[in-house]
């Protein structure tokens, strides 16, 4: 069924990411296979997916680290933009039409304090250069004042003012994730990209998690685009879902309508997306026995290392 | 070595690790009879000193040496917590200092003692007829040692019994003996009335010293600060700026009690003397004065004042203590100077005019009276709260600056160093300062940025000082190919020129190659820095002078109206010049540190892809490290040329590059104090081996040096906050197996 | 805590370093030679200085001047006729220029210090010669030959070996009278291209094909050299460079099959030369201003001493560093006959040397060089392994 | 074309000496990522220990038989690998394993081989000599013409130094792509965690590797004293170079460092002295280093991993 069908309301909507037939491929093995697929403003929009189904492999083609080798990306990233083409774009530059994101295995600047991680994050967006840094010229000092606020701001938002000036390297790990989107949030976009948010937490910060999602939805106005294998989460939170398998679409649709896709049960391990779920979040390993099936893991992974770019 | 072996239960004898570290232990020993043998062989007998080293009874001393450290290897841990006890460490360190000086410093310069040691120098001293009595008896010869020994064992009775009463009683014993030996060696020196430098007596009098402060650590640490950092932090946190009214006590009894401030040929005027030698001559009456009674009167008040003010915590009182010793202090220069220059005038035997043959007093008392003010300002600026101790490991992550006042009062103390050592030293240290350490200090600041900070490992550095150099030498007309007259530039004015060529150089090295990962980025910029020399040497259009080099660059003058100065061979002016410049230097960049590229520099060093995704323009961001580095080294080209008077393509070979960034991770990475200390020990180290050890084995010590500092403390001298974290993360991080890759650094490297 | 420990003494030590050498007394000892004597004791001492390079890569040319030093000294004072105690100071400044000066400080602050030896290298004696001069410290070189110093109006300033300039158009005249086509060889160094560069010139002016390349001071690999040599087609080379590398570049030369004649400077006219190039380096010719070493009768008992108390042979410059160390102890000698010993009055007697040394026969010019006339440029050869004296360059066939 | 010849002769005899050290540096790259710059010393301590040894067996001046002549150059090049990888051996474990155990910083790594690399040609000066010129003793005519490609004479020596080159180069490969250890040293090289929950023992395994790298250093070292000259401070120059043709060739790639080895070789002889004339070339042989860094740094800015990019290392 097509996004047309399901979604009749929101095709009068602005899109921010229209992406069209992207493939993208390492060496012989093709990571995404002609996907298609439109994300509107102030919705929050779920890619779910096996493990190794391309969904890492989608993110860091929408934020340029990685450049199909076909197909089309367009970017609106904050509400009344002109769309944009993506591909070929650097990432900062991609950052700074709008997109940020947090990463699926935790990548802050551990040797600098939290207020530090977000204050980077705040202050790609300001002016002020090294000679007026060395002099500490007002302008740069007001700079410093305003970021340092902000931060501060987004890092109550999330939950961590009182642990401010620990390093990040000793944060927990629930911390550490939280800390991660209020660096991305720092640098004011108009969409968030959240890869498996959840991963590794405990029921209670999961459900903070849910809040802080919704609260970045509705009350910051960021549409929210979110990878996550935790189906409890994802069917609480998503507007909307897009199912990817072996990196090609193969479902997308309101949370209750994927959950009945045949399609989807099938490939979640030939059961019901129900059972999936449970046995996804009970039983961890079930990971590990996707991860060994799928020869992509190892590439998204490797992907995911700072080692295999060569900007 | 013992880090170098691991325990793992159940395996063969060969993997046990006490096997493995006697034989390191062994092999330590060996090598150890190797480095102290006696000088090369030759064309005939290739390898002489080979056997010579480890042939004969010699190495029966050394390999007890390798058992003696496996013994305290394998029983050191038994007594660790002694170890943690207070004072244990001030201890140690005092009495090896003591050894030392008594054992290997020379105590006079006189040729009179034929080695200037302690020991040679105590048998004259002992036997000398008009050697006042109290000197004498100090000098008999197993005396010294006694005092020390007995010094040295009730301070470690008092630390291992925690007794309180003979703690002080040590205190007293070994500040005490210090000051004994101090004052027989002023003695000894005013007697033979050459000109001294030694520097025996003066460590000597610190190892006691520092004895003393083990037994006050035992004396007053409390149980809940049981070690010795936290009795230091204690005292901090206890009045803020007291440390320092306590060093000034001790600079000022020297400089008023014993020091010299006079001193032409064949004679060395203390305080006194100075008043009784000036007092039928026209000095200043105020200068007679100070001579006579002001300046004692200054320093009793300023210190009453500024402990005063300490201990009430009072800022009115602190910001008076302040004042009264910056008044004190120009006081004292102001009579320095007339005194120096009325000795020039009234015709005393070798008095060379105005700052010349002052003696240490003089200056031991500026640094007193500037401490003095110092410890008033950051009393008065600590504010009331009491300081918190450092005890969890981010606290001391984030380093001694919670303790108010304490880095304050470090900075301070440096500083007074700065001021006022250099003039106290002899010509030859006064050069080092300039001509080595000064320059190379610079340098380290700027690799510290590009290394440091930003991550990227450069190995061409010296290139851009050769850059500075080459533009100041053609700017002053000393290349081959002459500037139009109207660009002819005073070196000083070179350095902006000098800064903005090598930004622009480093950027255009940057620009193509700084997409490469760390160690492409090496060799690239190493190979960057050996073309440079070598278009230096080929001298392509007559433009370097190739290998003769760039000759007659002339030393950098001021004239402005009224103010005429001119650089000329002094190297305590150059110092002056060096040091304004380096602090300006070192403001700037701690600012910048602070700042958001600091920031995003630390960040693109942590994780190159996250620092994207955070939309931090990753390629200008190296670049202004790049630039902002090479235009430093430029800086310090200029300094190079204008104060050598010659440069020649030798001056930057690619073995410079390599021990500038040894000099940068040696200090530790990314911390500014680290890269400057660094530098300044790496450069001081190989001209105070000179006395030390054969000239042409100094590389190889220098070698171990390093070498031990890596294995030992990998994050340098002082590390950075930030690697520091860094550090401890991976610790926690990586396990025996892991551990294999190591910590990746972020140079754009992987983790 | 081990570490912790080792740590804190190292910090113990920088804070040595600041209190090291405080000291009573800042002038830089100009006039306070007296006092060195009035000390009481131990007989009057006076020191010479050698500076030069004892450490880094060019540790062994310093070796080989300290220890001819070391020997002149000894001498003396086993001869007893001096009537003084003579002493050495080693001032290290690794060969580098920018170290000079801080050796250069060193030394002046020893009152007793009334001559330098030194320095080793031409950009360490252009760093410091002014600093010495201001010092009034007589200066003897031993090896920089670079033809530019005695132009430098350094005031204290000798050399005992000939400069660049001196031998270079000499040699380079006879060349012109027996080649048509030359290849001269630059090694970069300050000497070699100085000597290059003067032969070069000369060549040029008596109108013979002159072809030029330079090689790297550091390499050992001469075959790309010697290849393009000999396919020059020259029918002569002239080496510019030391002798370590000639010796390596005559055998590279040999394998390569080149056939022409083969000249050096004073560089490479040494004991190591004809020690390393073996067989290939017969049929060499080299142009020195000096007489040879192993020919003078003095230098037979020289080698023989410097063997002994070496046990090495005397290398490169050792009987230089050697001359150089007797005419200051004799200038210490004549000035403390005239009455007066400071550094002032050595100097002036180091002006009036007339010595006849091992390498030459020792006479400054007012700019401190060996005037152009005196020292009269030889040419020797290289047969089965000795060096052997062909005489006067000008006269020479 | 003979000379274009002979300069690619030399060009190969010099590259084959790089290609040899480079093996070193790329191996040890490979399973630690980490510059190993002892390593010149490493090679010589090489070229002093198969002296020692060699100056026992014959004396300068001597003409031994061939069969002598290759006697002797198997021991000399065994002693000369025995030191070096001794040598590389305790290297590791005083220089790097102490530090790798604390986890300690990249650049630490970096400044500790720095260290050692000091205190090893030092000490091999104050124990043997500083001169700069040491020579091996001449037992047989080293440049005596054995065989002519396209009229370019190859010399004894050219022939021995390039063909061992290419032996143990070959064997390397075959050692590193066929063997348990090299299997082991590709594990680690890939992903040092995972090799070890695989069971490889990462220490044994990285002080294997400094083993061979240090035996062909030590072999390489023996073969240019053989050839030129040796001292203290020989390592140097020829490390750096190699340093940087293990980078051309791709770093922690062992076919990259055989390449890149011939290759820089190659080009330090052939592009200065172009167009082979006996003119001096259009740039000149001063220029040779400048050439060196110039081929390596377009290389590295078209190719940033070097020719055959990194297939050893940096995967992990």
């Amino acid at each position: 069924m097509s996004a047309e069908a399901t979604q009749p309301t929101t095709s009068t909507r602005e899109v921010v990411f229209d992406v069209r037939n992207i493939t993208l491929r390492f060496g012989g093995v093709t990571s995404i296979n002609d996907v298609s697929l439109q994300m509107y403003r102030d919705e929050i929009l779920a890619v779910i997916g096996p493990n190794g189904a391309g969904k890492t492999s989608l993110f860091n083609s929408l934020t340029g680290v990685y450049t199909p080798q076909e197909g089309t990306i367009t970017l609106a990233g904050r509400s009344g933009d002109t769309p944009q083409r993506v591909i070929g774009q650097k990432t900062h530059v991609i950052n700074h039409m709008g997109v940020a994101r947090t990463f699926q295995n935790i990548r802050l600047f551990p040797a600098l304090t939290a207020l530090e991680n977000v204050k980077v994050g705040v202050e790609t967006r300001m002016k002020a250069g090294p000679v007026s840094a060395m002099l500490g010229l007002p302008h740069q000092r007001r700079e410093e004042r305003e970021s340092t606020s902000r931060a501060y701001e987004l890092l109550t938002l999330v939950g961590l003012r009182s642990r401010a000036n620990e390093l990040a390297g000793s944060l927990a790990y629930g911390e550490q994730r939280r800390l991660e989107i209020a660096r991305a949030l720092g640098t004011s976009p108009g969409v968030i990209l959240l890869d498996e948010p959840a991963a590794g937490t405990n029921p209670v910060e999961k459900r903070d998690l849910a809040d802080l999602i919704r609260l970045i939805n509705r009350e910051l106005d960021i549409s929210v685009l979110l990878i996550e294998h935790d189906m409890k989460l994802v069917m609480s939170v998503a507007d909307r879902l897009v199912v990817l398998n072996f990196g090609s679409l193969i479902a997308e649709g309101l949370p209750e309508e994927i959950q009945k896709n045949p399609a989807v049960i099938a490939a979640y391990l030939g059961t019901s997306a129900e059972e999936a779920v449970a046995e996804v979040e009970n039983q961890p390993e079930l990971h590990v026995i996707a991860d060994d099936t799928s020869n992509m893991t190892s590439l998204e992974d490797a992907g995911a290392t700072p080692g295999e770019e060569t900007p | 070595m013992s880090a170098s072996i691991q325990r793992r239960p159940g395996e063969r004898l060969r993997d046990n690790p006490l096997v493995g570290r006697a034989l390191g232990c062994l092999a330590l020993s060996f090598v150890l009879a190797l480095m102290i043998g006696k000088q090369e062989g030759t064309q005939q007998d290739f390898g002489l000193a080979f056997r010579e080293a480890i042939l004969g009874p010699r190495i029966v001393w050394f390999l007890l040496i390798g058992v003696l450290v496996f013994l305290l290897l394998t029983f050191g841990p038994r007594v660790q917590p002694y170890v943690h006890r207070p004072g244990i460490r001030p201890l140690a360190i005092g009495g090896l200092t003591v050894v030392v000086a008594f054992s290997l410093l020379k105590w006079t310069d006189s040729t009179v003692v034929s080695d200037g040691k302690f020991s040679t120098l105590s048998e004259a001293a002992s036997k000398t007829g008009q050697l006042a009595p109290l000197a004498r008896t100090f000098f008999t010869p197993p005396l010294p040692w006694v005092l020390f020994v007995v010094a040295f064992a009730v301070a470690a009775a008092a630390i291992v019994l925690r007794k309180a009463a003979l703690s002080w009683v040590g205190v007293a014993l070994s500040v005490l003996v210090g000051l004994w030996a101090w004052y027989s060696h002023s003695l000894v020196v005013s007697l033979l009335g050459t000109p001294d430098h030694s520097t025996g007596a003066l460590v000597a009098l610190l190892g006691f010293l520092a004895i003393a402060a083990a037994c006050a650590a035992t004396a007053l640490s409390a149980e809940e600060s049981a070690n010795t950092r936290g009795f230091v932090n204690r005292i901090f946190a206890w009045r803020p700026g007291m440390p320092l009214v306590a060093v000034a006590l001790v600079l000022g009894v020297m400089a008023f009690a014993i020091a010299t401030w006079f001193s032409p040929s064949n004679q060395n005027a203390t305080l006194v003397d100075t008043a009784s030698l000036f007092s039928s001559t026209g000095l200043a009456p105020l200068a007679k004065a100070y001579l006579s009674w002001l300046g004692y009167l200054l320093f009793v008040l300023s210190l009453a004042l500024a402990a005063f003010a300490a201990y009430r915590r009072d800022p009115r009182l602190a910001w008076g203590a302040a004042v009264l010793g910056l008044v004190s202090l120009v006081l004292n220069l102001v009579a320095l100077y007339s005194i120096s220059a009325l000795g020039a005038k009234s015709a005393f035997d070798g008095a060379n005019g105005p700052w010349d043959n002052l003696g240490t007093g003089g200056w031991l008392a500026s640094a007193a009276f500037l401490l003095l003010a110092g410890a008033g300002y950051v009393v008065a600026t600590a504010g009331r709260e009491r300081g918190t101790i450092a005890r969890t490991q981010s606290d001391v992550l984030a380093g001694i600056g919670k303790i108010p006042g304490m880095s304050k009062a470090l900075i301070l103390l440096v500083v007074a160093g700065a001021l006022f050592y250099p003039p106290m030293a002899t010509p030859f240290w006064q050069k080092v300062l300039v001509s080595e350490i000064g320059i190379y200090v610079l340098l380290a600041i700027g690799l510290n940025v590009v290394v440091g900070w930003a991550g990227l490992l450069d190995l061409g550095f010296i290139a851009f000082y050769a850059i500075g150099s080459y533009t100041t030498a053609y700017f002053v007309g000393a290349l081959p190919i002459q500037p139009p007259e109207w660009m002819r530039l005073s070196p000083l004015l070179c350095i902006p020129i000098a800064i903005v060529v090598c930004l622009i150089a480093g950027v255009s090295l940057g620009y193509p190659t700084l997409r490469l990962r760390g160690d492409y980025l090496a060799i690239v910029t190493l190979g960057f820095g050996e073309i440079i020399r070598i278009v230096a040497v080929n001298n392509p259009g007559n433009f370097t002078n190739g290998p003769k080099g760039a000759f007659g660059i002339p030393t950098p003058a001021i004239h402005l109206g009224p103010i005429h100065i001119d650089w000329g061979q002094s190297s305590l002016q150059y110092w002056y010049l060096l040091l304004v410049i380096t602090g300006l230097v070192i403001l700037a960049f701690n600012r910048l540190e602070q700042s958001r590229l600091g920031r995003a520099w630390a960040a693109i060093r942590e994780d190159e892809i996250a620092a994207q995704a955070t939309g931090v323009n990753t390629r200008n961001v190296k670049l202004l490290a790049f630039a902002i580095g090479a235009s430093t080294s430029g800086v310090a080209g200029v300094f190079f040329a204008s104060q050598i008077g010659y440069i020649n393509p030798d001056n930057f070979v690619l073995n410079n590059s390599i021990l500038v960034v040894a000099y940068v991770v040696f200090g530790g990475m990314g911390s500014l104090p680290g890269a400057m200390a660094g530098a300044a020990v790496l450069t001081w180290l190989p001209e105070f081996l000179k006395d030390q050890v054969p000239a042409e084995d100094r590389q190889m010590w220098i070698g171990a040096v390093i070498l031990l500092m890596m294995i030992f403390r990998p994050a340098g001298l002082v590390p950075a906050r930030r690697r520091t974290a860094e550090l401890h993360g991976f610790d926690d991080a990586s396990s025996a197996e892991t551990s294999a890759v190591p910590a990746g650094e972020g140079m754009g490297g992987t983790k | 805590m081990r570490t912790r420990t080792l740590v804190h003494v190292a910090a113990l030590s920088a804070v040595g370093a600041m209190a090291l050498s405080a000291c009573s007394n800042s002038t830089s000892g100009g006039g306070l030679s007296g006092s060195a004597s009035s000390g009481g004791g131990g007989g009057t001492t006076y020191t010479v200085a050698f500076e030069g390079p004892l450490s880094g890569d060019n540790a062994q040319l310093g070796i080989n001047e300290v220890n001819g030093v070391q020997l002149a000294i000894d001498q003396a004072n086993a001869k007893g006729d001096l009537g003084f105690t003579a002493k050495l100071l080693k001032a290290d400044d690794g060969g580098d220029a920018s170290k000079a000066p801080a050796a250069a400080a060193q030394v002046l602050q020893d009152a007793t210090v009334m001559g330098v030896v030194g320095p080793s290298f031409s950009g360490a004696s252009k760093a410091v010669g002014n600093i010495y001069g201001a010092a009034g410290l007589t200066i003897v070189n031993p090896s920089a030959s670079n033809g530019t110093l005695q132009t430098l109006g350094f005031k204290t300033w000798h050399r005992v070996v000939p400069n660049d300039y001196a031998e270079g158009p000499a040699v380079a005249d006879w060349m012109a009278k027996k080649f048509k086509k030359v290849f001269i060889v630059n090694h970069l160094s300050d000497y070699g291209a100085g000597v290059a560069g003067a032969v070069e010139k000369e060549l040029k002016a008596k109108g013979v094909t002159v072809q030029t390349a330079g090689v790297d001071a550091k390499t050992t690999d001469y075959g790309a050299i010697s290849q393009t040599v000999k396919q020059s087609g020259a029918d002569a080379m002239f080496y510019g460079g030391y002798d370590a590398q000639g010796a390596l570049f005559a055998k590279a030369l040999t394998a390569v099959g080149f056939t022409g004649a083969r000249v050096a400077g004073n560089g490479v006219k040494s004991s190591v030369f004809t020690a390393g190039a073996g067989a290939a380096g017969n049929g060499w010719y080299f142009s020195c201003g000096c007489q040879d070493a192993t020919v003078a009768p003095s230098a037979k008992d020289f080698t023989a001493a410097y063997t002994k108390a070496f046990n090495t042979p005397p290398s490169t410059y050792s009987p230089e560093a050697f001359d150089a160390t007797n005419i200051v102890l004799d200038a210490i000698k004549a000035a403390k006959a005239a009455g007066k010993v400071d550094r002032a009055a050595v100097n002036d007697q180091v002006n009036k040397t007339d010595y006849a040394g091992i390498t030459a026969q020792i006479k400054f010019g007012p700019n401190g060089d060996l005037p152009a006339g005196t020292g009269t440029v030889n040419l020797y050869t290289q047969k089965n392994g000795k060096i052997v004296s062909l005489g006067d360059v000008s006269k020479a066939s | 074309m003979t000379d274009f010849m002979n300069y690619l002769v030399l060009g190969l005899t010099r590259g084959s000496m790089y290609a040899l050290i480079a093996l070193g540096y790329t191996l040890v790259y490979g399973v630690l990522q980490l510059i190993n710059f002892a390593h010149s010393e490493v090679f010589m301590s090489g070229a002093f220990g198969s002296y020692l040894v060699i100056g026992m067996f014959v004396h300068d001046g001597q003409h031994l038989a061939w069969w002598q002549v290759s006697l002797v150059m198997i021991l000399g090049l065994l002693s000369g690998a025995l030191v070096g990888a001794g040598v590389a051996w305790a290297l590791e474990r005083v220089a790097y394993r102490p530090l790798r155990q604390r986890g300690a910083p990249k650049l630490a790594f970096l400044i500790s081989a720095i260290g050692m690399s000091f205190f090893l040609s030092q000490l091999a000066g104050k124990l043997f000599n500083r001169l700069s010129q040491n020579q091996f003793p001449s037992y047989f005519d080293q440049n005596k013409a054995v065989l002519h490609i396209l009229g370019a004479a190859v010399s004894r020596i050219q022939l021995i130094v390039i063909v061992t080159a290419l032996l143990m180069m070959f064997s390397l490969d075959r050692l590193v792509s066929g063997t348990k250890l090299g299997r082991s040293i590709r594990g680690v090289a890939e992903d040092a965690p995972t090799a070890a929950l695989m069971g490889i023992d990462i220490d044994k395994t990285i002080s294997r590797t400094f083993i061979i790298g240090g035996a062909l250093g030590g072999a390489a070292g023996f073969l240019f004293g053989t050839t030129f000259v040796f001292s203290n401070i020989m390592g140097f120059i020829p490390g750096v170079k190699a340093f940087a043709a293990a980078v051309l060739g791709g770093i922690g790639n062992i076919r990259g460092a055989m390449i890149g080895g011939l290759l820089l070789g190659v080009v330090e002889n052939i592009v200065p002295t172009a167009p082979w004339d006996g003119s001096g070339g259009w740039i000149g042989l001063q220029w040779t280093d400048v050439v060196a860094f110039v081929v390596l740094i377009l290389v590295l800015v078209f190719r940033p991993t070097g020719i055959l990019g990194e297939r050893l290392g940096r995967a992990a």
